[in-house]
């Protein structure tokens, strides 16, 4: 049967088959099209635009002076798509949920709340545990799930929520099969005026190879998907509706272990004049061309941050020590030598100041094709440069605990990107979560950038807020505890001959990308325009 | 010698040996016959064959021939190897199946019938999968360690038909111990059976480790044929239209196949003198159509 | 039938031992067993929600023996858990859709080769030392010498991506309902057919080489001479006589072919992105979805089983000398 | 004289090999008489089966017939027959039992299929016919006609034998070939047999053309023998002359080295 | 007559379940004295093999014993059992398999004595070798160093007997030694059994189904009979008056030039001996003693 009105083929997600679970909670088995698409968020912040809010479920939010709490005001007249009500109940609920089914919390988000009080019928106020000036960008993360279907769910981690009763603008699924579904519009959506889509088609795709090919052969409208040599295999078929823009995400980067077990290692590792000797041994240039097709962005910011948070960049940074960011063999090696990293016993390796040999292992792990080819073309000028590297590539579990622990020599390490500079530092450098969270990897830690991270989410004063990243950025790039490498491009693909409205570098509106970590992509699906049939 | 000598007369056999002859020359000789590393980028990604590079070069910018030759080592390394073990094993099980018969024989058949009807692959996949990192040396352990079965079987047949013969009887009636009997009596019987199951394990264990590296279950470290696939798969050497990354491990590897297939053919004719068809059928065809003679 | 009963026990046999084997293989490897079955779905959670996580999925603190009892009851209930990466889909259900696909290219493409090869094996072994042998010795030396990767490698390669007459993956167009009709049924065998030509070119040869060494063994039997004295036809006594008496170790060769068979079909699964069983695993296996890769190795052992169950009934039909035995 | 049912002509048959040839066969002729029971010796290998399966032309490469040779049975030479009349040829005049009779059947088809097979092969005929003809014939051998449901298997090594003659009569033949018949069989077994075809060729008239190499037996059974040595004839004769006045020398050594059961025991020193 | 080297002393052998047991050997008792040889003739499956495996010890005796120089054999441990086969050796019945194709003539000689004659060092052995060939009438230097392939069917079965006689034997069991052997060369195997047993007084059991040569080469005789001996005594006595009416069926089956086919009421002979079938599971009948070393076992009424 064919769908009536204008339908939007898109893929957000690979797999073999497609399993009926719309449950919102379950990040790693609900449909990708569950968040946003289905349950919309409160609020959509732009991260393209500095974290601009765009009020969706909310219509404002307010945080308190002391910032330990902050009340999200609803939109008047929400219902859910079974034609209820929408209002404070259903958010106080959710975070009730969540508390006592601590599974369900996929963001953490528990953690942080004191309680979730309904002020009114509108109105949520939300008590913290500490102060926190960025617990907006968190809270909006969860999905407000309706009460008069969640409350009598026996097991809400095992519930597959197979017909869904959401606040979005998709919520109707038409039609499912292992192979394809179908996601119609809410009868009830509050903003159904600026929504043109009527139908979201997602067929099964496994792999990137056959996203590339149902590009290639225009059936879809968007997707997010690696593509080899994209010109030529996806914009060359139809250079007019064939497009592509790829936007700068996750950081990259190299990470030694102040705290591996082989103590020559954490000799060098411990030295900073060391880490930025191997910094710049490291040509992101062709790590980015070779490994990454070109599509990444080398980052070059000895404050790790990038192009990601140009917005929040500290140029003083850059101009003191980004010489230590850049690729360069030459000044590389000479650091080398003048740290006193020659070959003290003649093996052909450089060993440390007091002679004690150098033998590191390059983790990465297992089956992360791009990284061990990223791996592989770092290791060329390393060795070069004449140090002591061999690659070990092992099972991604093994490599996710031995991080998580400290225990390894180098690797590749990667962090999401987030709406605020404040977050890869704090996930990154925390002394509380060594141990806990694999991206501690380096257990690098320095008790004035923890105070300036501590202020930082203390304050509401946002030229406060600047000197004291500013200078947190400044410690991180003097001390360069990872070594940035590249951002990962997060890919995004359209085809502008059945729907226009796209956003793309001529308009970067906000992140278009249709992966289920992009929340505007709801505002990429509401622009979306049909082409009049010819 | 026999068997060599057999073997030497055999087309077949001939040139199964002339490919795996020039196999090996080119695994001991690879550094000779390459200027370039295999593992360093000598080019740009993805160039087509040309005169600096014979069969072009990988999505990395490595040389495909320089990674063709020095492949060679280890497919052949874990060939041999996991062949060797194989056989061996399979043999050792079967010999002993075999001559003891009762309860020795029932255990080894039953462990043996088990484990051929354990899904061979899959099991090695999730081996693999459980290890992590599997080099070729892990690669050809756990084949050798899953992948007896079939020797046991065809070596304890052969035993128990051979244990029949009187020759054997004859050697228990002059009071020879039953592991001489095992190695000199039955053993030297079994010669080319071993042969047989010596180089199917040789094309099973290449073709395995080919293929659980191009599964992306390999050391991606290695320099070898399974992971040259896997690397050419992952670059979407098809859809980009680099077939030379793709196909130059292929045809090597069914090059090899059909060296170590028509060596095994040949010694299966060997073996059994019935499927030997050598020139005197040629001449005979001939001398019917001179009409010399019919049948 | 004491035959048939033998085997029935062996087989049962066969399958606590695969059970078992799956039972210890995650908890025989190093590493905790739990932290990587839930590697790759847990790397993003935290602590607190892996635990709650664990907890569903049955991972309690007993003592082994209690969970190896409780393990096998639940395996011989015929359940074996939930996916982790198609949470919450039963094993058993994703495995079912699987399933249908690998018997139906598996069994067709044994079904094809078998006959295929046999019949040139018979050929070749009639016309022993001709010109038709020689070709279908070496066609059949050539085909089973080859991996199933390159193959699946080749044809994609020719017929997918260069020549564009074949589709390169999938099981039929998604955009088919799943139907008895015309449109869906031309679809699944237009997506069939370059999987199933890479299993039968990699199948065909073993078989005809099996059968022609049968055949030119059998040939020389006083029977067959003596069916050929009778004045039967050639064909009769090719046929039913030769064929018919050197078919019965090819069936049992058959069995043990069906291991490579499988693992033939996992790797052409997963080149042609076939959602069959090899591909589920395969794809289990990147994503470290251990109930899947349990439940699957499990399944294959049983489908072997199965197989092998048939072919001794097969066996017993084809001789008479086994009915009373 | 009435033309001899088998007459071999100049029989020349080599065995091609990839350089040379086995001369198997040189020049061999002999006649056989209608219902003659014609027996021929020698040791192992020296050619007699070769004989034997040229005269149904059963063998298949590398064997060759040699142009020249003739095989005429009742005056028709059937090495110019075409494939065709070949197959009709085979059984309705030439019926042949083979070596050992646990072989000669097939292990997989019961009695009655490899009767029916015959029978069918030779002219359209149903099955109820077919299984009444077969009764028949194995009442002749005094074999139960149960047995036709029966797999070679199930039946004793004497009584496939018997069951193989029967299926050997099956078409009346003007000659039989029983090549080394009863070799794997008890020398009591193989006098029944030999007794039963004794009995069944005088009444059915048919020959017999009688290979073995126990020429003790040969002479107590045949009415003329034919002794070979290396693939040649050496020396034709009626059964007891051959015993009696053995012309060859070589038939005189083997009639000394043959330890007798009554009389004089006489030590021969025969080469090994 | 010498006290017996060997003996078996009502040994049965029964194979097969317990619902259907095949009697292979039922209370057979013969005793073997150096110098002497004696035949086992009777038709196939009667247990002529039979009894030569319990001999070999391959077979324990389900019932009786095994008296070996006058003292029952026990149960064998290795040492025991390397002793007895020092002395008593068998020569199988095909000389095509009883000779390892993959060893040297050299190799299947040189074991034995390695074995059984452990005092010999590397020359006295080759000399032992080079003794035993020509003691059977084989060139020594000709035939050590090739393989049995090379051999003709008669060197092999040659072979075989010096194989056995290299272990310096007191008793040789041959099994049908030359079913397998061309007419002409038959013979001369016979002759030289025949030679050995009188120069190395050897016990000789010889087991065939072919009375005429048991005749040429035994002193005494056993018929077989659906595992029981049903007759024996000195050949002369047996075979010109043979008793039981198994051993003139057999007698008369035998191939005899001088009679023709018809001279014999075989089928008449061959309906009493179905009746004795029959009665083949009947209990032990007594023996009749019909003459001087003639005895038989006559049919039970
Ligand atoms: N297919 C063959 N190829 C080559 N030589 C053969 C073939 N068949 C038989 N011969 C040879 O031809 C000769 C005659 O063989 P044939 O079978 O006729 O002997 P035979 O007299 O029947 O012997 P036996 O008594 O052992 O049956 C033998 O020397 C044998 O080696
Ligand atoms: N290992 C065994 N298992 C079961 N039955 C056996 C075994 N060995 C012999 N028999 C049976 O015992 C009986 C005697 O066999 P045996 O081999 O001793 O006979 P034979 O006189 O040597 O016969 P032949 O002359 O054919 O060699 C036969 O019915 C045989 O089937
Ligand atoms: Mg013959
Ligand atoms: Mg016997
Ligand atoms: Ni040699």
């Amino acid at each position: 049967q064919e769908t009536s009105g204008n339908v939007l083929t898109l893929v957000s997600e690979q797999t073999t088959t497609f399993v009926r679970n719309f449950n919102p909670f379950g990040q790693t088995s609900a449909r990708y099209t569950t968040l946003d698409f289905m349950y919309e968020p409160l609020v959509v912040f732009n991260r393209l635009k500095g974290n601009e809010p765009n009020y969706r479920l909310a219509e404002s939010y307010e945080l308190a002076d002391d910032l330990m709490s902050i009340t999200f005001v609803l939109r008047e007249g929400l219902k859910w798509s079974d034609g209820e009500d929408l209002n404070a109940d259903d958010v106080v609920f959710t975070y009730d949920y969540i508390a006592k089914n601590p599974a369900l919390d996929f963001i953490s988000v528990s953690a942080l709340l004191d309680s979730v009080e309904k002020v009114d019928d509108r109105t949520v106020t939300f008590h913290l545990k500490e102060a926190n000036s960025l617990i907006a960008n968190t809270i909006v993360g969860m999905p407000i799930v309706p009460e008069h279907v969640w409350a009598d769910v026996a097991d809400p981690v095992t519930f597959a929520n197979e017909n869904p009763v959401g606040s979005g603008p998709m919520t109707e699924i038409t039609r499912f099969t292992p192979q394809v579904y179908e996601q119609c519009r809410n009868p009830h959506y509050w903003d159904a005026e600026n929504l043109k889509v009527d139908c979201l088609r997602m067929p099964q795709l496994a792999d990137n190879p056959q996203v590339l090919s149902a590009l290639a052969d225009g059936s879809l409208d968007w997707a997010t998907s690696f593509i080899p040599d994209i010109d030529n295999t996806f914009v060359a078929k139809d250079p007019e509706h064939h497009k592509y823009w790829f936007t700068p995400s996750s950081l990259v980067s190299l990470q030694l272990s102040m705290i591996t077990p082989d103590e020559n290692n954490r000799k060098a590792f411990t030295d900073v004049n060391f880490r930025r000797a191997l910094s710049m041994l490291i040509d992101r240039q062709t790590i980015v061309d070779i490994a990454g097709y070109g599509y990444p962005l080398v980052n070059d910011d000895p404050a790790a941050l990038g192009e990601l948070y140009a917005s929040f960049a500290n140029p003083e940074a850059k101009a003191q020590f980004g010489q230590y960011a850049s690729f360069d063999l030459e000044a590389g090696m000479a650091a080398l030598d003048e740290a006193g990293y020659v070959d003290a016993d003649g093996d052909g390796f450089r060993d440390n100041p007091d002679g004690t040999p150098i033998v590191i292992d390059f983790m990465v792990p297992n089956g992360w094709t791009d990284w061990i080819d990223a791996v592989q073309i770092a290791m060329e000028t390393l060795t070069e440069a004449g140090l002591n590297i061999s690659m070990s590539t092992p099972e991604a579990a093994v490599w996710t605990s031995s991080l998580i622990a400290g225990e390894y020599s180098m690797t590749l390490n990667a962090l999401a990107s987030a709406a605020d500079p404040y977050f890869p530092y704090i996930r990154s450098f925390n002394p509380n979560d060594f141990g806990k969270s694999r991206f501690t990897a380096p257990h690098w830690e320095n008790a004035e950038l923890s105070e300036l991270l501590a202020q930082y989410t203390q304050t509401k004063d946002a030229a406060e807020a600047k000197t004291i990243m500013d200078q947190a950025q400044l410690i991180v790039a003097e001390n360069l505890p990872i070594i940035p490498i590249y951002n990962s491009p997060s890919f995004y693909q359209y085809n502008t001959s059945r729907f226009t409205g796209w956003a793309d570098a001529e308009n970067p509106k906000y992140s278009p990308v249709v992966s289920n970590a992009n929340p505007a992509r709801l505002l990429q699906l509401l622009d979306l325009d049909p082409v009049a049939a010819e | 010698m026999k068997l060599l000598s057999q073997l030497l007369h055999n087309k077949k056999a001939l040139v199964g040996l002339i490919i795996l002859t020039i196999i090996v020359l080119v695994a001991i000789f690879a550094p000779l016959l390459t200027e370039y590393s295999p593992t360093r980028r000598v080019g740009r990604p993805h160039q087509a064959p040309s005169w600096d590079h014979w069969l072009g070069t990988t999505r990395l910018g490595h040389d495909v021939f320089s990674r063709l030759v020095h492949g060679a080592r280890v497919s052949l390394a874990v060939g041999f190897g996991a062949g060797l073990m194989i056989t061996v094993i399979g043999t050792v099980l079967g010999v002993i199946a075999g001559y003891k018969g009762g309860v020795v024989d029932e255990v080894i058949n039953f462990f043996t019938n088990m484990v051929l009807v354990v899904p061979n692959l899959p099991l090695l996949l999730v081996l693999a999968a459980f290890i992590g990192q599997a080099s070729p040396l892990v690669i050809a352990i756990i084949l050798g360690l899953t992948s007896w079965a079939w020797g046991v079987r065809v070596t304890r047949s052969e035993t128990l038909s051979i244990r029949q013969r009187d020759f054997v009887k004859s050697a228990e009636m002059l009071g020879e111990p039953a592991w001489r009997i095992m190695l000199f009596e039955i053993f030297p019987n079994l010669i080319s059976i071993v042969g047989i199951n010596f180089i199917g394990s040789v094309i099973f264990a290449v073709i395995t480790e080919a293929t659980l590296e191009f599964l992306g279950l390999g050391d991606p470290n290695t320099v070898s044929w399974g992971i040259m696939l896997y690397n050419a798969q992952n670059a979407a050497a098809l859809s980009v239209g680099a077939w030379w990354d793709i196909l130059a491990p292929c045809f090597a590897l069914a090059f090899l196949g059909l060296g170590l297939a028509l060596l095994n053919f040949a010694i299966d004719e060997i073996a059994n003198p019935r499927l030997r068809t050598g020139g005197m059928l040629n001449r005979w065809t001939r001398m019917v159509r001179i009409g010399e003679g019919k049948l | 039938m004491a035959f048939l009963l033998r085997r029935l026990a062996f087989y049962l046999a066969a399958f606590l031992v695969a059970a078992t084997i799956n039972f210890f293989l995650p908890r025989l490897m190093p590493g905790d067993p739990i932290q990587i079955m839930f590697a790759s779905a847990g790397s993003e959670l935290s602590l607190e929600n892996l635990n709650a996580l664990k907890l569903t999925f049955g991972f309690i603190d007993a003592p082994l023996h209690e969970q190896y009892f409780a393990y096998l009851k639940s395996v011989f209930t015929g359940d074996l858990g939930r996916s982790i990466k198609f949470f919450p889909l039963p094993v058993t259900e994703l495995l079912g859709r699987a399933l249908i696909w690998t018997l139906g290219l598996m069994g067709i493409a044994t079904v094809i080769s078998f006959t295929l090869g046999s019949l040139l094996g018979v050929f070749a072994a009639w016309r022993r030392g001709r010109l038709v042998d020689s070709v279908i010795s070496l066609g059949a030396i050539f085909s089973s010498s080859v991996p199933a990767v390159v193959v699946s490698l080749i044809m994609l390669f020719v017929f997918g991506y260069t020549l564009r007459w074949f589709p390169n993956g999938y099981a039929a167009n998604p955009l088919i309902d799943p139907a008895w009709n015309w449109q869906y049924i031309s679809s699944v065998i237009y997506h069939g057919t370059l999987p199933l030509l890479t299993l039968v070119f990699v199948l065909t040869g073993g078989f005809a080489v099996t059968m022609r060494n049968n055949m030119i063994n059998l040939l020389g039997e006083d029977y067959i001479v003596m069916a050929r004295a009778k004045g039967l036809s050639d064909n009769n006594v090719m046929l039913w006589y030769a064929a018919r008496n050197a078919l019965l170790p090819t069936v049992s060769s058959l069995a043990i072919a069906i291991g490579t068979i499988l693992g033939g079909s996992l790797v052409t699964e997963v080149v042609f992105n076939y959602p069959g069983l090899g591909n589920t695993l395969y794809q289990a296996i990147i994503a470290r979805d251990y109930p899947v890769i349990q439940g699957q190795l499990l399944i294959m052992t049983a489908a072997m089983l199965v197989s092998n169950f048939v072919v001794d009934l097969s066996y017993v039909l084809l001789d008479p000398r086994l009915k009373k035995a | 004289m009435t033309t001899p049912v088998l007459s071999v002509r100049n029989l020349n048959i080599d065995y091609v090999g990839a350089e040379t040839d086995f001369h198997a066969v040189k020049d061999v002729s002999f006649d056989i008489a209608p219902g003659e029971f014609f027996g021929l010796a020698g040791e192992s290998g020296c050619g007699k089966s070769t004989i034997a399966f040229a005269v149904s032309r059963l063998h298949r490469p590398p064997a060759l017939i040699r142009t020249g040779s003739e095989i005429l049975v009742e005056g028709r030479n059937v090495l110019e027959l075409s494939d065709d009349e070949l197959r009709k040829f085979r059984w309705r005049e030439v019926a042949m039992v083979f070596q050992s009779a646990m072989n000669s059947l097939n292990p997989v088809l019961t009695i009655e299929a490899q009767f029916y097979d015959v029978l069918r092969a030779h002219g359209p005929i149903g099955r109820a016919e077919a299984r009444a003809r077969a009764t028949e014939l194995l009442k002749l051998v005094d074999i139960a006609p149960e047995r036709l449901d029966s797999y070679p298997h199930q039946c004793s090594g004497g009584m496939r034998q018997r069951i193989v003659i029967a299926i050997c009569l099956a078409l009346n033949p003007k000659l039989l070939i029983m090549d080394e018949p009863t070799t794997a069989l008890d020398v009591v077994v193989q006098r029944e047999i030999l007794q039963r075809i004794d009995v069944l060729r005088k009444k059915l008239g048919f020959a017999v053309l009688f290979i073995t190499h126990d020429l003790g037996l040969m002479v107590q059974v045949c009415d003329r023998i034919g002794i070979m040595l290396e693939g040649e004839l050496v020396e034709v004769n009626e059964a007891q002359t051959i015993y009696r006045q053995p012309q060859h020398p070589y038939t005189r050594k083997l009639w000394a080295s043959m330890p007798k059961l009554r009389g004089e025991q006489t030590r021969v020193e025969a080469s090994s | 007559m010498s006290d017996p080297i060997l003996a078996l002393d009502n040994v049965s052998k029964v194979f097969g379940r317990a619902d259907k047991p095949v009697y292979a050997a039922r209370s057979v008792s013969f005793a073997l004295h150096r110098g002497r040889t004696l035949a086992l003739v009777g038709e196939s499956g009667s247990g002529k093999t039979t009894a030569a495996r319990l001999i070999m010890r391959e077979y324990t005796p389900d019932e009786g014993r095994l008296m070996f120089r006058g003292a029952p054999l026990g149960k064998a441990d290795a040492r025991a059992l390397r002793d007895y086969r020092s002395s008593v050796q068998m020569v199988f019945q095909d000389p095509f398999a009883s000779l390892n194709p993959t060893h040297t003539i050299r190799y299947h000689l040189e074991r034995p004595l390695k074995l059984h004659q452990k005092g010999l060092n590397s020359a006295q052995r080759q000399t032992a070798i080079v003794d035993l060939l020509e003691r059977v009438k084989l060139d020594p230097k000709l035939i050590m160093p090739k393989f049995p392939h090379e051999l003709s069917g008669g060197q092999r079965q040659r072979i075989s007997i010096a194989r056995a006689l290299a272990v310096n034997p007191q008793v040789i069991v041959a099994d049908e030694p030359t079913s397998m052997l061309d007419v002409s060369v038959r013979q001369g195997i016979l002759n030289l059994l025949n030679d050995m047993k009188a120069e190395l007084k050897l016990a000789l059991l010889y087991i065939t189904h072919d009375i005429a040569t048991a005749r040429y080469v035994a002193d005494d005789i056993m018929v077989m009979y659906a595992g029981q001996i049903v007759e024996w005594g000195a050949v002369d006595k047996v075979l010109d008056d043979p008793r039981h009416p198994y051993t003139r069926l057999l007698l008369s089956a035998v191939p005899d030039p001088d009679r023709r086919f018809d001279d014999v009421r075989f089928a008449d002979e061959l309906g009493r001996i179905e009746e004795i079938r029959k009665q083949a599971a009947l209990p032990q009948p007594s023996i009749t003693e019909v003459g001087e070393n003639h005895f038989f076992r006559p049919i039970p009424a």
